[in-house]
């Protein structure tokens, strides 16, 4: 009953946003003197409705469901790894090196050092803020933000360097080879990286729901006092959870540079960027791995949508991330929150001290 | 000598919109809302103050409009944050996507990929101090500088005053520390709170003029580049104190400020050039807290 | 923007030629390379009757290519640099190209369409190269000659450029990104320097950032505020919208900048000396005419288009010209200066004037420029 | 005519009922105690006379006139005051903003609070009432009674003729405890009326003039305090004869193995301060050995230190002859340390998790319920199941958080959960605060069950009956030292309260530092 109840809450708070938003786009899309149906339908049919839409929508939810996990990791135990991002970028770019400069070897095992070469990068870069963190409590936010700064930069200036790909006219490194490319399933552009996001996925939800890391992450998250006292190390736990979070950015790059990009460039992971889409993710997704599966399909379908409204009719691209952005922003609100004399209810602090 | 003159200039230049940030920013801060749309709001100011500009060329109209427009996105940061709750990290992770959004779109109507002000020669705006100005080092921070940069540093001044000596202050420092206590004497902590959040959006508002019409006299839809991430940074590294996280921003500055000018004597490493502005974050910022909690025997990070 | 396609470009049953534009990250108002390239599109549309698309992809150019390719475009120009997909194939699939032969895919601003042994890969794809180093050449030979006359040539109360004896021979250069395609324009500069400097028998510094970016302006006024303070009286920017940043130092110094891409002269007028221009345009006609007339298989698959095409130059020099100063020195000056230009432009035609071309893998040598010391 | 009166006042949280038609009325210049089990409902229906809470329905009236308070302000307007249970004070900032906070003082017109004026007048309120304080500390620094005071006279400030104060006492040492009750009896013949929670009953029957017993949301009765006694306050509340003090009477005396040892302990707070110094005791088998000492004298940091949540920078401490100094939580639980820690919420509970996961916690680890990281969740819910039966916890719906328990229940909880790993010794700090009767009889039982087993426990309690009652013999900390070691049979409470003040009984003066 309460069950029931709950979930028709949530199914009205994730749809009553979406409605919104495109709401109000259709508004400035008639405002401009286009039909906001038709554009709609578009978008619905090329993310959803046709096969090859639908598959090519589940290819660009891949990496945003690995930098959601990322975040959702940290983000849950209180801990704002802001990073993801950057450990991202770092995991893709030494993956696509990996799969550059090593030739010649067995597709299966070229693949798996692409994506150890990725994870290793993004546990690299993660450590540092989890160091800083557990020795000597310096604000990871902080940390992670500004490293990510540094790391864009350090990146160029490989690419542009010692790991610059001299034939090419822009920006960018080798190609990767043959072997270390996820070939695609029939004409869509999912590839095998799909599952293995979805398995990490699943192995994400048993760890979260199931295991004593995912207990001591909530417990962390919710009382970090409680978790030391109850006998959590929480510095060791924060530098467990930050290198699982760096893993899981460093996957999400390795796999997006062997599915999707092959070599590395200055705008490999796009705008806002795939770390901080995740962080939306996470946290529209709730932190839960289900959730998270479905905010990246979600936001993957927007993203996609926005190449085929540009491409089959006149609205301007900036439509879409303005109805992205108002999704977004209404989805941060519980427009029918529970029961109001719940709502109200304050949980026991405990006396002063 | 020249180069030195260059890096104050610079440090003041690049220092200032993240000055504004940071002293907007960290109101909010106090009143414990984590304002991450300081970059939106950032840039927001600087399309409309430069889309006003454009138009009209009537720079106190720009400099209003460009601030009320702002406050309407405090206002919706606020309304969808603090009245109803939402998340405040999606809510302004939502502001940082839909003022590009609208910028494009409009400059997209407007056929163009950046908006120049060809009406305004920004050499005007520059307040040259006589006499200053020609002392050494002195002259290049003090004079030269279009007048919200120097709005910036007073502003620092006033903050401080406003957060430590006045009521609006503590109640914005009550609410954010203990909401509980605030609400149970009676403190309309909404309010405050919305206050916080609009103090920032005027803020930043400014420092969006400044990076634009002020300082460029024109507008590119991703001019901000990260600075008000790197003030929210700031207001982190000085929790939020006036001075301390404004002598943060000036740190970012003054990095950056070296940065870019030592890069033209470091031949191919230049690129490598413009990590120093973090890395120096990052290791004063280690420094700062080993020594802070040298005796802490507490264990885990509740101290 | 848009075109007139109506969003029912799918049902294939049209026997019009369509022809798509795909843009570079600068999008299509960028006021330079990817604006031209819509406004040659624009023109093939008004005179040759085809129909046009322009996309700003948001999830890759592949991507893009595809899609247009599969919805039946039949000629589709790619702004940006990625072709591997296009060319050579990713992911085990085949290369865009032979997947869609029909489809004829023009690649703009690079040569990824041939083998080692310089023969084409394939014969739906067609790449067009600017020969931007010789218009590059030219304003840096530009720069030298207005700056050892710059006394003559603008009046002193507009300019506050340093004296030429106490650092003022110096030149800057801002690039976005330290890739072949900035370092065709700098190296063509320098070379273009240096040949001036040589004739009028003076030495030049140049200073060079190639990281600077392409998006904030604020970064491109700071490095020229650096430059302009070493004593530097012209940067040239080769970034985006940072130039748009040096373009408003140059202003605020009361120096000069050279903008690039498309005519900016009149963004910051008379503090702009001159803007390479890559004109798209040129070849997004010629390609789309030859296509309706049937002769593109005629065509060679690699198209350059060199200073004398018009398709690259500087610009004509209106703004700058206006604020040369009133007097008939000056004037006759200016003159003179046009002359020594148009030789070098014809010089550079006729083959007697060799630019370095790094976009074709040419190696620049500095040595060669026994005038130019670069910092 | 009464000063306040409540009428059938009901107060439902969803389906649960708080406040079930409470009628009382407190005359003027009277205080009054309102007593009762945990979650009887006692801070709900104070919340609503202070207008934190709206009722459901009924009625307030306020010296006859019925009112609706909507807030806090209302209430103050009103002239009534509450000092909660959880203090609500601003830790950074000092005694006298506190005190102003929301009324502050400006100069003139202008924005700015007149700091200097603001000082003075809180200066003159404290010394009115006699209250020991200093305007410039923060309320970080001071102690748990201070910051009380400050409570207090932050109502007072707001001139309220009607104060309530939720469990004053819960967190206050014995000597706190008296002067608060002088304080009280001195605003009475001020004229103030008062309204006291409480669950010590001894308080009950020295301050108050008349009782209201609540029981499960109802009222079960009002007497006058000279008609009525503490055992049959207990019978009220509890609805059974309640044993008020368990004894500690044991069969044999201590045995001779030692247990535990602490040897030269020392260690150093965030200002380089040495909060323990030098610390050095034993605990037998079969031992209840108890610490008393006023607040901030060291006894927190030597928990800490005993419980794995802050190191050493000196001295060893030993467990079963193996050396276990600056061991972790997780670490010392293993070796047969069973925690109730200092602060239930903070430490020792996570109210924003189930009761289930609560009652894993530091024992998550444990091969019965985690099988290579992964739950067993039916173990963790027979254990729960378990441990709800044995300790008789009792609660509304099994899927609850923590949060929504009382606190007694909360409190037996950890006692449960600590209690059932079977340890050999356990470190039981406060492990009675703010619980009720019944509840605190129940958890005595169990420690002095514990201690009959043959293991050791070591008490921490700022309640010093607490202590006297369980405790077989006691050391006294004074400024991180002991500053006396006396066994049960030989104890005086006066002779402890003297220790406790840093005095040597018999006119030594104080002890050294
Ligand atoms: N906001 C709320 N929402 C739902 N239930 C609540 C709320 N506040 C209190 N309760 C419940 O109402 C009951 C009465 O709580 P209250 O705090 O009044 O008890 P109390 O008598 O003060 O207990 P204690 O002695 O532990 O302080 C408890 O069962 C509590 O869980
Ligand atoms: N109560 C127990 N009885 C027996 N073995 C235990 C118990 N608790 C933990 N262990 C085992 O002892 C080993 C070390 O325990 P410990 O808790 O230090 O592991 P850990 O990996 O450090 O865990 P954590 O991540 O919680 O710190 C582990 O293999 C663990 O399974
Ligand atoms: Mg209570
Ligand atoms: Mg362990």
């Amino acid at each position: 009953m309460n069950k029931k109840e709950g979930i028709i809450r949530n199914i009205l708070n994730s749809i009553l946003p979406i409605f919104l938003a495109f709401v109000i786009g259709g508004v400035v899309i008639a405002c401009i003197g286009e039909n906001p149906m038709e554009t709609y339908w578009i978008l619905l049919k090329k993310s959803f409705l046709s096969s090859t839409g639908f598959m090519n929508t589940l290819h660009y939810a891949s990496p945003l469901i690995l930098t959601g996990l990322a975040i959702a990791v940290t983000f849950k135990a209180d801990l704002y790894n802001m990073g993801v991002e950057g450990q991202m970028l770092f995991g893709g770019f030494f993956a696509g090196i990996a799969g550059a400069y090593i030739t010649g070897m067995n597709p299966f095992l070229h693949k798996f050092i692409c994506f150890a070469a990725g994870v290793l990068c993004g546990m690299a870069f993660a450590l540092i803020p989890a160091l800083l963190k557990a020795k000597c409590r310096v604000n990871e936010m902080v940390v992670t933000l500004m490293l990510n700064y540094a790391m864009a930069k350090a990146l160029e200036f490989l690419s542009t360097g010692v790991f610059r790909d001299l034939g090419s006219g822009y920006v960018a490194t080798p190609i990767i080879k043959e072997s270390a490319m996820f070939s695609r399933f029939g004409r869509s552009r999912l590839t095998m990286f799909f599952v293995i996001a979805v398995i990490v996925l699943i192995i994400m939800y048993v760890v979260m729901k199931k295991s004593k890391l995912g207990y001591e992450i909530t417990a962390i998250g919710k009382n970090s006092e409680f978790a030391e006292a109850t006998g959590m190390n929480v510095a060791k736990k924060t530098i467990v959870l930050m290198l699982l979070s760096g893993a899981l950015a460093g996957l999400a790059g390795a796999g997006y540079m062997m599915s999707e990009q092959f070599k590395y460039t200055l705008n490999f992971s796009g705008t806002p960027g795939l770390g901080w889409d995740g962080m939306l993710i996470a946290l529209l997704g709730g932190h839960s791995p289900g959730g998270i599966l479905i905010a990246a399909i979600f936001y993957a379908a927007l993203k996609t949508g926005s190449d085929n409204i540009n491409m089959y009719t006149n609205v301007p691209k900036e439509i879409v991330a303005l109805i992205q952005g108002l999704i977004i922003l209404f989805l941060a609100v519980k427009f029918i929150s529970e029961r109001m004399d719940l709502k109200g209810r304050r949980l026991h602090n405990g006396t002063d001290q | 000598m020249e180069l030195i003159n260059n890096i104050l200039y610079d440090t003041i230049y690049h220092s200032t919109p993240i000055i504004l940030c940071v002293t907007g920013g960290m109101f909010a801060y106090k009143a414990n809302v984590l304002n991450i749309a300081l970059e939106g709001m950032m840039l927001n100011g600087a399309f409309i103050s430069t889309l006003v500009m454009f138009f009209t060329g009537n720079l106190p109209l720009a400099v209003f409009l460009a601030i009320l427009t702002t406050l309407v996105y405090g206002l919706v940061f606020s309304f969808m944050g603090i009245t109803c709750k939402g998340n405040v990290i999606v809510v302004g992770l939502a502001i940082n996507l839909i003022v590009p959004a609208i910028a494009g779109f409009v400059m997209k109507m407007m056929e163009t990929a950046n908006i120049n002000l060809k009406n305004v020669n920004i050499t005007k705006y520059k307040i040259n101090i006589p006499l200053i100005k020609d002392i050494p080092i002195i002259g290049s921070i003090l004079s030269g500088h279009p007048p919200i940069t120097y709005l910036a540093f007073i502003g620092i001044a006033i903050f401080a005053v406003l957060m430590y000596k006045t009521r609006f202050g503590i109640y914005v420092r009550v609410v954010g520390e203990n909401e509980d206590s605030a609400r149970s004497i009676g403190i309309k902590t909404g309010f405050y709170k919305y206050a916080a959040v609009l103090i920032g959006a005027f803020c930043c508002a400014l420092a969006g003029v400044n990076l634009s019409v002020e300082r460029l006299g024109l507008y590119t839809n991703d001019m901000t580049a990260g600075r008000g991430f790197i003030a929210i940074a700031a207001i982190y590294c000085g929790q939020g104190e006036p001075v301390l996280s404004s002598l943060y921003a000036i740190l970012f500055g003054v990095a950056r400020s070296l940065a870019v000018n030592l890069s033209i004597y470091a031949g191919p490493a230049a690129g490598l050039f413009d990590i120093i502005p973090y890395i120096i974050m990052v290791a004063v910022l280690a420094a700062v807290s080993i020594v802070k909690h040298k005796n802490v025997k507490v264990r885990g990070f509740k101290c | 923007g848009g075109g007139k396609d109506d969003g029912r470009a799918d049902s294939g049953e049209k026997k019009d030629v369509k022809i798509a534009i795909v843009c570079d990250s600068a999008g299509q108002n960028d006021n330079g390379y990817n604006q031209t390239a819509v406004e040659g599109a624009k023109k093939a549309a008004d005179e040759l009757g085809v129909e046009y698309k322009v996309v700003e992809p948001e999830n890759g150019v592949p991507a893009a290519l595809e899609t247009l390719a599969e919805d039946g475009y039949n000629v589709i120009f790619n702004l940006e640099y990625d072709f591997d997909a296009l060319i050579k194939g990713v992911g085990g699939s085949e290369p865009i190209a032979v997947m869609y032969p029909d489809t004829t895919f023009v690649c703009v601003n690079d040569n990824p369409n041939q083998y080692d042994d310089g023969n084409v890969i394939h014969d739906n794809v067609i790449c067009a190269l600017f020969d931007v180093h010789e218009a590059s050449y030219i304003a840096g030979a530009l720069s030298v000659q207005v700056l050892e006359n710059k006394d003559i040539l603008f009046p002193a109360e507009n300019y506050s450029f340093t004296d030429l004896d106490k650092g003022g021979r110096t030149i800057g250069f801002v690039g976005g990104t330290n890739s072949n395609g900035i370092t065709v324009f700098s190296d063509g500069f320098i070379e273009g320097i240096n040949k001036a400097a040589e004739d009028l028998g003076v030495n030049y510094d140049y200073y060079a950032k190639y990281d600077a970016g392409f998006s904030d302006p604020a970064t491109g006024s700071t490095v020229a505020g650096t430059y302009y303070n070493q004593g530097a009286n012209v940067v040239y920017a080769v970034a985006g919208s940072v130039g748009d940043g040096v373009a408003s130092k140059a202003k605020e110094e009361k120096k000069l900048a050279i903008h690039v891409d498309a005519d900016k002269d009149d963004m910051q007028p008379g503090y702009i000396l001159t803007s390479v221009i890559k004109n798209t345009s040129v070849p997004v006609y010629d390609i789309t005419k030859a296509y309706v007339d049937g002769t593109i298989d005629d065509m060679d698959r690699l198209q350059t288009f060199p200073l004398a095409s018009g398709a690259t130059d500087i610009t004509e020099l209106t703004q700058i010209k206006q604020a040369i100063a009133d007097t008939d020195e000056a004037q006759a000056k200016w003159e003179e200066i046009m002359t020594y230009v148009d030789d070098l432009k014809t010089q550079i035609a006729d083959g007697k004037i060799k630019v370095t071309n790094a976009q074709i893998g040419e190696a620049f040598d500095p040595s060669a420029c026994k005038n130019v010391t670069i910092k | 005519m009464s000063m306040v009166e409540v009428v059938d006042l009901t107060k439902r949280f969803g389906g649960f009922t708080a406040n079930d038609k409470i009628s009382l009325s407190v005359e003027e210049q009277e205080i009054k105690c309102i007593v009762g089990e945990n979650g009887a409902g006692k801070s709900t229906l104070m919340n609503m006379l202070y207008g934190l809470l709206q009722p459901t329905s009924g009625k307030i009236l306020i010296r006859g006139k019925e009112v609706q308070m909507s807030s806090p302000i209302d209430a103050i307007a009103k002239g009534i005051g509450m000092v909660h249970q959880h203090f609500k004070l601003v830790p950074s900032l000092t005694v006298y903003e506190n005190i102003l906070l929301g009324v502050e003082i400006k100069k003139g017109k202008t924005l700015f609070v007149d700091q200097r004026t603001e000082i003075k007048k809180v200066r003159e309120l404290i010394d009115r009432y006699h209250f020991e304080l200093d305007p410039l500390d923060k309320i970080e620094d001071i102690s748990v009674g201070g910051r009380q005071r400050v409570e207090i006279l932050k109502m007072l400030y707001r001139n309220v003729d009607i104060l309530i104060l939720d469990e004053p006492t819960a967190v206050l040492t014995p000597q706190e405890v008296d002067d608060l009750m002088v304080s009280l009896k001195n605003l009475k013949k001020q004229g103030k009326t008062i309204i006291v929670i409480t669950h010590k009953l001894r308080e009950v029957m020295e301050l108050s003039d008349s009782v209201t017993v609540i029981k499960k949301g109802k009222v079960a009765g009002h007497v006058k305090t000279k008609d009525t006694s503490e055992t049959e306050l207990a019978q009220m509340m509890v609805g059974r004869n309640v044993v008020l003090t368990v004894s500690s009477e044991r069969k044999g005396p201590v045995s001779k193995d030692i247990i535990y040892e602490v040897k030269d302990l020392c260690t150093i707070n965030e200002s380089g301060k040495e909060m323990v110094s030098d610390l050095s005791f034993r605990v037998h088998k079969g031992e209840i050995l108890g610490i008393a000492g006023v607040e901030g004298n060291g006894q927190s940091e030597l928990v800490k230190l005993m419980t794995g949540l802050m190191e050493s920078t000196k001295g060893t401490i030993t467990f079963l002859g193996k050396d276990i100094t600056n061991q972790w939580p997780a670490q010392l639980r293993r070796e047969g340390i069973g925690i109730i820690p200092e602060d239930r919420y903070a430490q020792g509970l996570c109210s924003d998790m189930s009761i289930s996961d609560n009652c894993i916690a530091g024992y998550h680890g444990n091969p019965d319920v985690c099988k290579k990281g992964i739950f067993n969740q039916k173990a963790i819910c027979a254990k729960r199941d378990n441990l709800i039966d044995e300790f008789d916890i009792r609660l509304g719906d099994i899927n609850e958080k923590i949060g929504c328990l009382s606190g007694g229940n909360a409190q037996k909880i950890i006692v449960a959960r600590e209690l059932s790993a079977d340890p050999k010794l356990l470190i039981a700090c406060q492990p009675t605060r703010g619980v009720d009767i019944g509840s605190i009889e129940s958890i005595h039982k169990h420690i002095l069950k514990f201690r009959d087993e043959g293991n050791a426990v070591i008490l921490i309690s700022c309640e010093l009956s607490e202590i006297l009652s369980l405790s077989d013999n006691m050391i006294v900390m004074y400024k991180g030292k002991i500053s006396g070691r006396v066994s049960q049979s030989e104890v005086e409470t006066e002779s402890i309260g003297l220790l406790m003040a840093g005095i040597q009984p018999g006119g030594k003066g104080a002890v050294h530092e």
